[in-house]
């Protein structure tokens, strides 16, 4: 009962309050339909992809005010288990707690930079950022207020710091706040972040839905240890973003209703948001395009055919985004032969190398064997694209030297095989290098668009002569850090594996980091190092070492596409697809923008509905 | 009838056999079925002694704790001066092919998913050296002993009367020649014409291989018919024996004067005119017997001394033996 | 004691039904379940098309053919094709195999468990408690989740053990059969109960017949008509534990295509190629059905009661 | 009965501990990963620290005993204060005994657990009740006319009713009902508050489909138990002698043979409450209705240790109780047996 | 006399599985008023079947009551429908079975199940029908009656069981008691008991008994004549002095003969050999012949029918159907 009195309550105040007027409302909606062309009798010679950019300014007299759009429903089919992000870390969380906190500044869906709760975003120009990039200053919206009205100032700022970077809370963000030497409140709107060292990208802490601002006064007893027992705070967290927590059940269901003090006072539309958790994707598909019980729904990874279908039902629209994720093959350059005990793919300064990976003759065949349009037409429709790149955005980092694996060329790679004298000498059929048989296990975690892949790249590597043993680990075992496990994909116990990585956000560094020799996974690290294909090259560690010393963008754009360059021609990592998200929303929803650099809620309150 | 000697094959001397009974939140004893409860009576070679009693006396437990397959209580069973309670299992197998039984329900005592040739097999696959050859002709001669045909050994029990089936029953105890047989009830779930047909065949077998057996039976007419001495038993204690002329035609305890008065004799002339005791009330339980005497609760003749002390168990003449403080 | 007394001649007179063996009888007795007979004969003709079907229908189960992606039964594809373009009629008959296989072994071991159990509870006294409070014990475990932490636990263990294919089969079959043996034990536990107290083998022991041949000859062969309904519904139930096992994503690898397996593979497809679920649907439901089915008939047909009515 | 009784619960005491080390240990050895589903953008030394906040670092033995105590000490306590008022922890005591969190929430497992229990205990009894209600008179029927077509046709039927398993009849029933006819949602809103005629229809609509699904399936299982065990009882003496006295059908049917032939059945259906509280999984999964069956799955796939044992553990305690209920049932129904 | 029951040609049958039961084929007899009629025979006699299809309580299929009339005070029993068949069990026509253990219901009260007739027939109140009920138990000599209506069959011993089942079928004062075999499964002291109580009741009360008994002694000590019973058919009827004075069937022949006598040890028995008749053949033929030691041709191809004899003791009837005179030891009818 209490709910429906807040929100007529707020609703009310919203109307008295709030002078109509009128109000420009920017929609741009891609849409993307991705249609596979399938004939009988040919193969399927390509993937049409119909990409259609609708870039509509509406210019409306339409009055919106706070809460008029009723409800909007949200699926999330893996549902929030909480909403604080710094202790989940999960995305449908993260995603979940961006409508009620805010950072500093996000992502748009371009991956540029937007201003949040900071004035505007600090530069060398502006004076924001030192010219020895040693800091970062931030000023504050004037005027904004927690949604239990209280003020937000820069103490709140620091205090989120604090509360992230203490090593006992467990936070699941603390990357974003490492390397900081201080952060202090210069004045209640204004935050200086001091780095430990020249930091050429400083827009990481208090920088996207990973590392949204925290009310210092709800959390002040939660620092540390206490920070895991802080139950009513983390289902609830007091924020400045657009809605508020009425009800959250955990793994489940939650209700916000519209920020009374949001502030911006025709925001947002919505009066009350219900998000919904539960089933699975093709469930919460068929709630926005079929049935139409939802307005939203994420994460849809549902063979394409069936969402096409389902789109045909004419109630919704597919949106995908794209950052940089990439799933990919990795390469051992270490022999993971079971013999050699506790010696297997360990690096041992590059004496322990893989009796035919290593060869990047073999290498090159596999990736040209594979058809990556093929796989990403049956496996991701609309939330892939074919990539040859590790580095496959934002659009000025993406090299463009490589795109010619995108054409599958099993008749090239046998070519290639051949003249390398890698050839079948006792007739099985298998080719073999110095007397060893070119058969390779293959492993990656369960989940049938992988097992699809391995089917199809099996069958395609049996073409070239390469025999494939499958294998496929629990998630939870591959992608856990157990060190007593043989399953991590950081041991690497097999010839090659394969999974989605990418760049945390729209800075590379950290992700071209992974790869350099002194990131070598291995027992000394417990296996928790992220160069796991245990590659070598002095000239990527020369140029990483480079980058880290680079502020300007270009340059540094430069650096990340040469050192993609030579990773991917190196053929230790075969790029397979680039990964984006897909989610559905109702036809009648409008400004739905599907940004996959941060939340997909990024901004919500702009959202309205279109008349019926 | 059977030949008597007074060479004795069986004795039996204070012979208790207590069921323990557990209550209680830890499964304590709290006190025992005291289905046997000290019987003390001889068996001669050759002949055929009767149990008789009403269900619950005891009887049955008697038969089965001489046979060893309880575990006696307290007191012996000596069979031909072998104490047989002191023996191991083993050896108490040894001792098994002397002294069979024969059992009360031909349904239940042949195993139904065997079939009859098998089922008389099993004792000579148990003791005997015999090779299957022997063993088949043996089965096939016991088979026709007991006048069954030897072709239907491969059919199974389901498919014989019940008549029939108590016939395998004995064919199987006679297979390893005992000396002597426990009869337990074996004509009870017989018809009137089948039970004549069982009688005659344990008769002429006795006479033939000078068997010695123990006729435990609730039906007096038959164990008089069958029986040379008739012991009867009351709530777990023999409470008169003797020769079966003697027994019944003077029976002194009055327990066995009750029962044999409810016996109705098939002549209407006879029906008319003769005198019953008709005892009031039920047995006791077993569980909680009364003092004393045991059947003072309902003996029609009891003075307060039964209700106290538990009446000796002395030969009143020769070879008649009682239980009863009244009688002199 | 060659001549039979004189009172026993007329014994020749005796005459005997038609010979019927004890089986013979209980499959009199079961052809008259119309149920059970149908159950039986459905059964028999999926069993031969699972194990024989493969050598007439030679496509291959694995083989991906995207151009024959999503369709509906074709003549090339009779049952039609999956996502992957992989022939239905292939994969439904390989992963009967699996199904079937899985819920016979896992019968098996869940009967053995059970009867062994039972029988020791029933005939030594000395066993009862300890094992019926191991039963009790094991009644109390919440099965389903436990099954499905064991699963996550050896799944990879056993993977490297036996290789991919057995490795997981025993596990789930293990599994399964570990954890369903309780009734069985309890029920045969109370037939040894009662069997013990039959007369057949009080003459056993009277006999002088050791423990061991009692309990093979005399305890067991009696038992084996609750044994045998438990084995029908054993099969069913393993069938049915399988597939929702699968059907959470927790049996079998994707690339090991039981029934269950298929049916949680093709719920996403159910508007596009319909076909996808029902077959495996189906499948499951008859092939359960049938089992009951013949549980039902062999409960009537063993039921001493009902006999002979 | 009484003494039966303690004599029971005493025994449940050794059941449990054993049960509650198997689970503790099963779940302590599996290979699963609490931070093993973050992003791989979480580096792994913060996933490092997070495994340490949540407790992983210490030895299983002290977490077990830690864990017991909590089961047992502290959570009672705070249930107690929730129903009566009382101020039994002192919040601001920094010492004050930490409840059982899960993994996944940070939040207390019993609160999650309580909330979750309105939607699986209505559904689930909701099926139980419906279940039982259906399949007790078509069990008679069937019995009592035994071989008709009736029994025929209900023995068909309840025989598919267990036979399909629910996942398979519960798709068919989205796909026909929700997404062909819409007239039923395909997600169950926990939220939703019955306040009123409209959001009763709508909470009515939301449970027809898992309510109908699971009835189907308990009211199969109990109605040929029903019958089988009405046909144990047809053809005893007693009624032929209830007959005999010239008492109508319904009497000797109803009054006479029922009465004999629901003791098991009732006792079948005490042991099958633990089952409600157990939650279906599946049918929870396939109708979106996050109850205890979705947290324990959920549970389960996130690694949430903390939720998967004190859920197994309580289904555990649940499962012994009935079990003893059961047998308390059958004395009480049944003159004949007296527990001692 | 009067009589109150004639049944004429009752035929029942069992359709099994197995093939057709041939069950009662064909049995006539009447009861007078008062009187006490023994039925004697083996199992698979057809006795209890007899009287069980009189008052349709054999189960109907697979049971078949293919012919025949019961006049039961001038109405046909066998005609009635169910509900007026119902009036007449229990209150007019009542039954005792043989096995007090289960013939009760076990989860009911003893007082429920007593009152139920009364209520049901006489439309008593409750008050009304605990009070018949306590006198009933107390009638049949159970003590402290009025404290054990709320007792459960189990707390009663057999014999007291067998009272409570006297007491039920005597609730309503019927005309006509039906025993099947009350004493056979009760110790011999007990058997006494009853049939001292069933005597004292028939005094007071004075209602006929059909006493069914494979026991020739019991039957011999109660009844006023006896029938023997032998494959489903009548083979021989007699007052119950005739009958054991005279036995003229060798069935009955047989089964004195094997009967031990508590008076005479030393007889040999004489048994009958063979088995019981197979009641899966049509009874074409005397259904005794098989065993019959006086069988001759005729035995084997027709099938006797119950006809009246010359009495040894005046007074008496005596019916037999036998093709054999065994006296005579001669063919009854010529050949």
């Amino acid at each position: 009962m209490k709910k429906y009195l807040v929100l007529a309550m707020s609703a009310i105040a919203a109307i008295l309050l709030v002078a109509c007027q009128p109000q420009t409302v920017e929609v741009v909606q891609e849409v993307e339909v991705t249609r596979v062309v399938t004939e009988t009798e040919t193969v399927v010679e390509e993937v049409e992809v119909t990409r259609e950019v609708v870039e509509t300014v509406v210019e409306t007299e339409v009055v919106t005010t706070r809460g008029q759009g009723g409800r909007v429903t949200v699926i999330y089919w893996q549902a929030p288990s909480n909403l604080n992000p710094y202790l989940s870390g999960g995305t449908k969380e993260i995603d979940a707690s961006s409508v009620v906190i805010e950072p500093l500044a996000g992502y748009s869906e371009t991956g540029a930079l937007v201003p949040k709760l900071a004035a505007e975003i600090p530069t060398i120009e502006n004076g924001g950022v030192g010219e020895d990039l040693m800091s970062i200053t931030w000023t504050l919206k004037e005027g904004v207020v927690w949604s239990d009205g209280s003020p937000f100032t820069a103490e709140d700022v620091v205090f989120t710091y604090e509360y992230c970077s203490d090593p006992d809370a467990g936070c699941s963000s603390a990357n974003f706040y490492e390397g900081i030497a201080s952060v202090t409140a210069v004045d209640d709107l204004t935050v200086e972040v001091i780095f430990e060292e020249a930091t050429p990208y400083p827009y990481t802490p208090f920088v996207s839905a990973q590392a949204p601002i925290i009310q210092a006064a709800q959390f002040a007893d939660c620092l540390g240890a206490a920070a895991q027992e802080c139950t009513d705070q983390n289902f609830a967290p007091i924020g400045t973003g657009p809605f508020v927590v009425t009800e959250f059940r955990p793994n489940d269901a939650a209700l916000f209703v519209a920020n009374e003090n949001y502030r911006d006072p025709n925001k947002p539309f919505f009066g009350e948001v219900f998000w919904k958790g539960g089933g699975d994707a093709a469930a919460a598909a068929r709630a926005v395009l079929e049935t139409g019980e939802a307005d939203y729904a994420w994460n849809l990874q549902v063979e394409p055919e069936i969402l096409n279908q389902m789109v045909l039902a004419g109630r919704g629209t597919l949106v995908s985004g794209f950052a940089t994720n990439v799933e990919r093959i990795l390469v051992n350059q270490t022999n993971p032969d079971p013999a050699l005990g506790d010696d297997r793919s360990e690096y041992l300064d590059g004496n322990n190398p893989h009796p035919f990976l290593s060869d990047p003759v073999v290498r090159q065949a596999l990736s040209m064997a594979i058809d990556r349009a093929t796989l990403t037409a049956v496996g991701y429709g609309d939330a892939g694209r074919p990539t040859c790149n590790v580095v496959p955005g934002p659009a000025a980092f993406v090299s463009t030297a490589n795109d010619e694996c995108l054409t599958q060329d099993i008749e090239g790679a046998n070519a290639l095989l051949d003249e390398a004298g890698i050839v079948d000498t006792d007739g099985d059929g298998i080719r073999e290098k110095d007397g060893i048989p070119l058969v390779i296990l293959y492993q990656t975690s369960t989940n049938s668009v992988r097992q699809a892949t391995q089917a199809f790249i099996k069958q395609w590597w049996a073409e070239i002569g390469v025999e494939t043993e499958l294998r496929d680990i629990d998630a939870s075992v591959f992608f856990g850090g157990d060190p007593a496990s043989p399953d991590t994909y950081g041991k690497f116990y097999a010839d090659v594996e394969m999974y989605t990585n990418g760049s945390s956000g729209p800075d590379l560094q950290a992700y071209m980091g992974g790869w350099t020799t002194d990131q070598i996974s291995g027992a000394d690290n417990q296996w928790l190092s992220p160069n796991v294909p245990r590659w070598y090259n002095e000239d990527y560690d020369a140029l990483y070492l480079q980058m880290t010393q680079t502020a300007d963008l270009d340059e540094r754009a430069d650096l990340v596409k040469q050192m993609n360059d030579l990773i991917v021609q190196d053929y230790v990592i075969i790029p397979l697809i680039h990964r984006g998200s897909i989610s559905a929303h109702a036809n009648t929803l409008l400004g739905v923008r599907i940004n996959a650099w941060d939340s997909e809620m990024w901004n919500i309150a702009d959202w309205t509905r279109a008349e019926n | 009838m059977a030949l008597n000697t007074n060479e004795v094959l069986l004795s039996v001397d204070n012979l208790k056999m207590h069921f323990p009974i557990y209550a209680g939140v830890f499964r304590r004893q709290v006190g025992a079925v005291k289905a046997v409860d000290g019987v003390t009576f001889d068996v001669y070679k050759g002949e055929t002694l009767g149990l008789v009693g009403e269900s619950g006396c005891g009887k049955s437990t008697t038969g089965r704790a001489i046979l060893q397959l309880y575990q006696p209580t307290d007191g012996t069973v000596a069979f031909k001066g072998t104490e047989l309670t002191d023996l191991t299992g083993s050896e108490m197998r040894k001792m098994r092919p002397n002294m069979q039984m024969i059992f009360q329900d031909p349904q239940a005592c042949l195993n139904p998913r065997m079939t009859v040739g098998s089922i008389i097999d099993e004792p000579l696959r148990e003791h005997s050296v015999a090779d299957a050859n022997e063993r088949r002709e043996r089965v096939n001669q016991l088979l026709e002993v007991v006048g069954l045909n030897p072709m239907h050994a491969n059919r199974y029990p389901h498919e014989f009367s019940g008549g029939q089936r108590q016939r395998i029953g004995i064919a199987r105890a006679l297979a390893l020649n005992p000396e002597f047989i426990l009869c337990d009830e074996p004509i009870a779930a017989l018809d009137v014409s089948i039970q004549a047909q069982v009688v005659n065949l344990l008769e002429d077998l006795q006479q033939e291989l000078g068997l010695t057996y123990l006729f435990i039976s609730h039906d007096l007419s038959m164990v008089r018919h069958i029986a040379d001495r008739v012991a009867v038993m009351y709530l777990g204690k023999i409470v008169e024996l003797a020769n079966q002329d003697v027994l019944y035609r003077e029976p002194l305890h009055p327990y066995t004067q009750a029962l044999l008065s409810a016996v109705p004799v098939p002549d209407p002339v006879l029906e008319e005119t003769r005198q019953r005791v008709i005892l009031q009330g039920d047995v006791p339980s077993p569980a909680n017997p009364p003092t004393g005497c045991r059947f003072h609760t309902r003996c029609p003749i009891a003075i307060e001394k039964c209700s106290q002390e538990d009446p000796v168990w002395r030969e009143f003449h020769n070879g008649h033996w009682v239980a009863c403080h009244l009688v002199d | 004691m060659a001549t039979a007394p004189a009172s026993l001649q007329v014994d020749e007179k005796f005459e005997l039904g038609e010979h019927r063996s004890l089986w013979g009888d209980v499959w009199l007795q079961f052809r008259k379940h119309k149920g059970a007979l149908f159950g039986m004969a459905i059964l028999i003709v999926f069993i031969l098309a699972i194990y024989l079907g493969p050598f007439l229908y030679t496509v291959d189960a694995a083989y991906i053919d995207p151009i024959v992606a999503n369709q509906g039964p074709t003549l090339a594809h009779p049952f039609g094709t999956d996502n992957l373009g992989r022939d239905m009629l292939a994969r439904m008959l390989s992963g009967g195999q699996i199904s079937l296989s899985v819920g016979f072994t896992a019968m098996l071991i869940s009967l053995s468990l059970g009867v062994t159990v039972g029988i020791l509870a029933g005939y030594f006294p000395i066993l009862d408690n300890p094992l019926m409070r191991l039963t009790d014990m094991f009644l109390a475990l919440p099965i389903l989740p436990l099954l499905l932490v064991i699963i996550m636990l050896f799944r990879d263990s056993l993977r490297t053990a036996f290789g991919p294919e057995t490795g997981i089969f025993l596990l789930i079959v293990t599994v399964i059969g570990a954890t369903s043996w309780m009734n069985t034990a309890r029920v045969v536990r109370g037939e040894v109960l009662s069997v013990k107290q039959q007369e057949y083998v009080t003459a056993a022991v009277s006999i002088g017949t050791v423990n061991r041949r009692i309990l093979v000859r005399h305890i067991f062969p009696n038992v084996l008509s609750p044994v045998m309904v438990a084995a029908a519904l054993g099969v069913a139930n393993a069938i049915i534990t399988e597939s929702a096992l699968s059907f959470l994503g927790l049996g079998f690898p994707s690339d090991y295509p039981t029934w269950g397996r298929l049916l949680f593979e093709g719920k996403d497809f159910i508007n596009l190629t319909p076909t996808r679920v029902v077959w495996p649907g189906v499948a499951i439901s008859l092939t359960v059905l049938c089992v009951n089915f013949i549980g039902d008939g062999l409960r009537d047909a063993l039921d001493p009661r009902l006999r002979g009515r | 009965m009484v003494r039966f009784i303690i004599r029971r619960l005493l025994f449940a005491i050794p059941t449990l501990i054993v049960i509650s080390m198997v689970i503790f240990a099963i779940l302590d050895f599996a290979p699963g990963d609490p931070t093993g589903n973050l992003p791989l953008t979480v580096p792994q030394d913060v996933k490092e620290r997070i495994r340490e906040s949540l407790g992983l670092d210490q030895p299983t033995h002290i977490r077990y005993v830690r864990w017991l105590r909590q089961f047992f000490v502290v959570e009672p306590q705070y249930i107690i204060e929730d129903l009566t008022g009382l101020q039994l922890i002192n919040p601001e005591d920094p010492d004050a005994p930490v409840r059982i969190l899960s993994w996944q929430t940070r939040g207390p497992v019993f609160d999650l657990i309580f909330q979750r229990m309105p939607q699986t205990l209505l559904i689930l009894g909701l099926a139980y009740v419906f279940g039982a209600l259906l399949a007790i008179p078509v069990g008679v029927y069937s019995a009592y006319r035994q071989y008709s077509a009736f029994d025929n046709i209900g023995t068909f039927i309840t025989m598919v009713g267990y036979s399909v398993p629910t996942y398979f009849s519960g798709l068919l029933m989205i796909i026909i009902f929700s997404v062909q006819l819409k007239w039923f949602p395909s997600f169950y809103d926990t939220t939703l508050e019955v306040t009123n005629w409209e959001t009763f229809v709508q909470q009515v609509k939301q449970m027809i489909m898992p309510v109908t699904v699971l009835s189907f399936f308990n009211a199969a299982q109990v109605s040929r138990f029903m019958r089988s065990s009405m046909l144990d009882n047809l053809n005893l003496d007693y009624v032929r002698t209830a007959r005999s006295k010239g008492l109508n059908e319904r009497v000797v049917v109803l009054i006479h043979v029922l009465r004999n032939s629901l003791i098991p059945v009732i006792t079948l259906l005490a042991l099958q409450i633990p089952g409600i509280f157990g939650g279906a999984i599946i049918t929870e999964q396939i109708f979106k209705v996050n109850g205890l069956g979705q947290l324990l799955i959920t549970a389960i796939q996130g690694s949430d240790i903390p939720t998967v044992q004190t859920l197994t553990f309580i289904f555990a305690i649940l499962i012994v109780i009935f079990n003893l209920v059961a047998d308390v049932l059958y004395g009480i129904l049944d003159p004949r047996i007296r527990y001692d | 006399m009067q009589k109150i029951l004639d049944v004429k040609g009752l035929k029942t049958r069992f359709h099994t599985q197995d093939g057709t039961v041939h069950a009662v084929n064909g049995v006539s007899f009447d009861v007078a008023e008062g009187e006490l009629l023994g039925v004697v025979g083996e199992s698979g006699s057809g006795k209890s079947v007899t009287m069980m299809s009189l008052l349709k309580l054999i189960p109907i299929p697979p049971g078949d009551i293919s012919s025949g009339t019961a006049e039961f005070n001038g109405a046909d029993l066998l005609q009635m429908k169910d509900e007026e068949i119902r009036d007449i069990r229990g209150s007019q026509i009542g039954f005792i079975f043989q096995d007090p253990m289960t013939s009760l219901n076990p989860v009911l009260s003893v007082g429920h199940q007593i009152m139920e007739p009364l209520r049901a027939h006489l439309g008593m109140s409750k008050e009304q029908a605990q009070a018949r009920a306590v006198e009933m138990l107390k009638l049949v000599g159970i003590p402290s009656a009025a404290d054990r209506l709320a007792d459960y069959p189990h707390q009663f011993s057999g014999g007291m069981r067998q009272r409570v089942m006297i007491a039920i079928a005597l609730a309503c004062t019927p005309q006509l008691l039906f025993a099947d075999e009350p004493t056979t499964a009760l110790d011999v002291t007990i058997q006494a008991q009853i049939l001292d109580l069933i005597k004292r009741l028939r005094k007071e009360l004075g209602m006929a008994i059909v006493w069914i008994s494979h026991d020739l002694g019991v039957v011999a000590g109660i009844a006023d004549r006896v029938m023997v019973m032998y494959g489903g058919q009548v083979v021989e009827r007699a007052d119950v002095k005739e009958l054991y004075a005279s036995p003229k069937h060798p069935y009955t022949l047989g089964l004195l003969g094997s009967l031990p006598r508590l008076d005479d040890a030393e007889t040999r028995l004489t048994s009958i050999d063979g088995r019981p008749p197979n009641l899966l053949r049509e009874p074409l033929s005397c259904p005794f012949a098989p065993r019959c030691q006086y069988a001759y041709d005729r035995c084997h191809k027709e099938n006797p029918a119950l006809e009246h004899v010359k009495a040894k003791l005046s007074g008496n009837t005596h019916e037999v159907a036998c093709w054999w005179d065994v006296e005579g030891d001669a063919p009854r009818y010529g050949s």
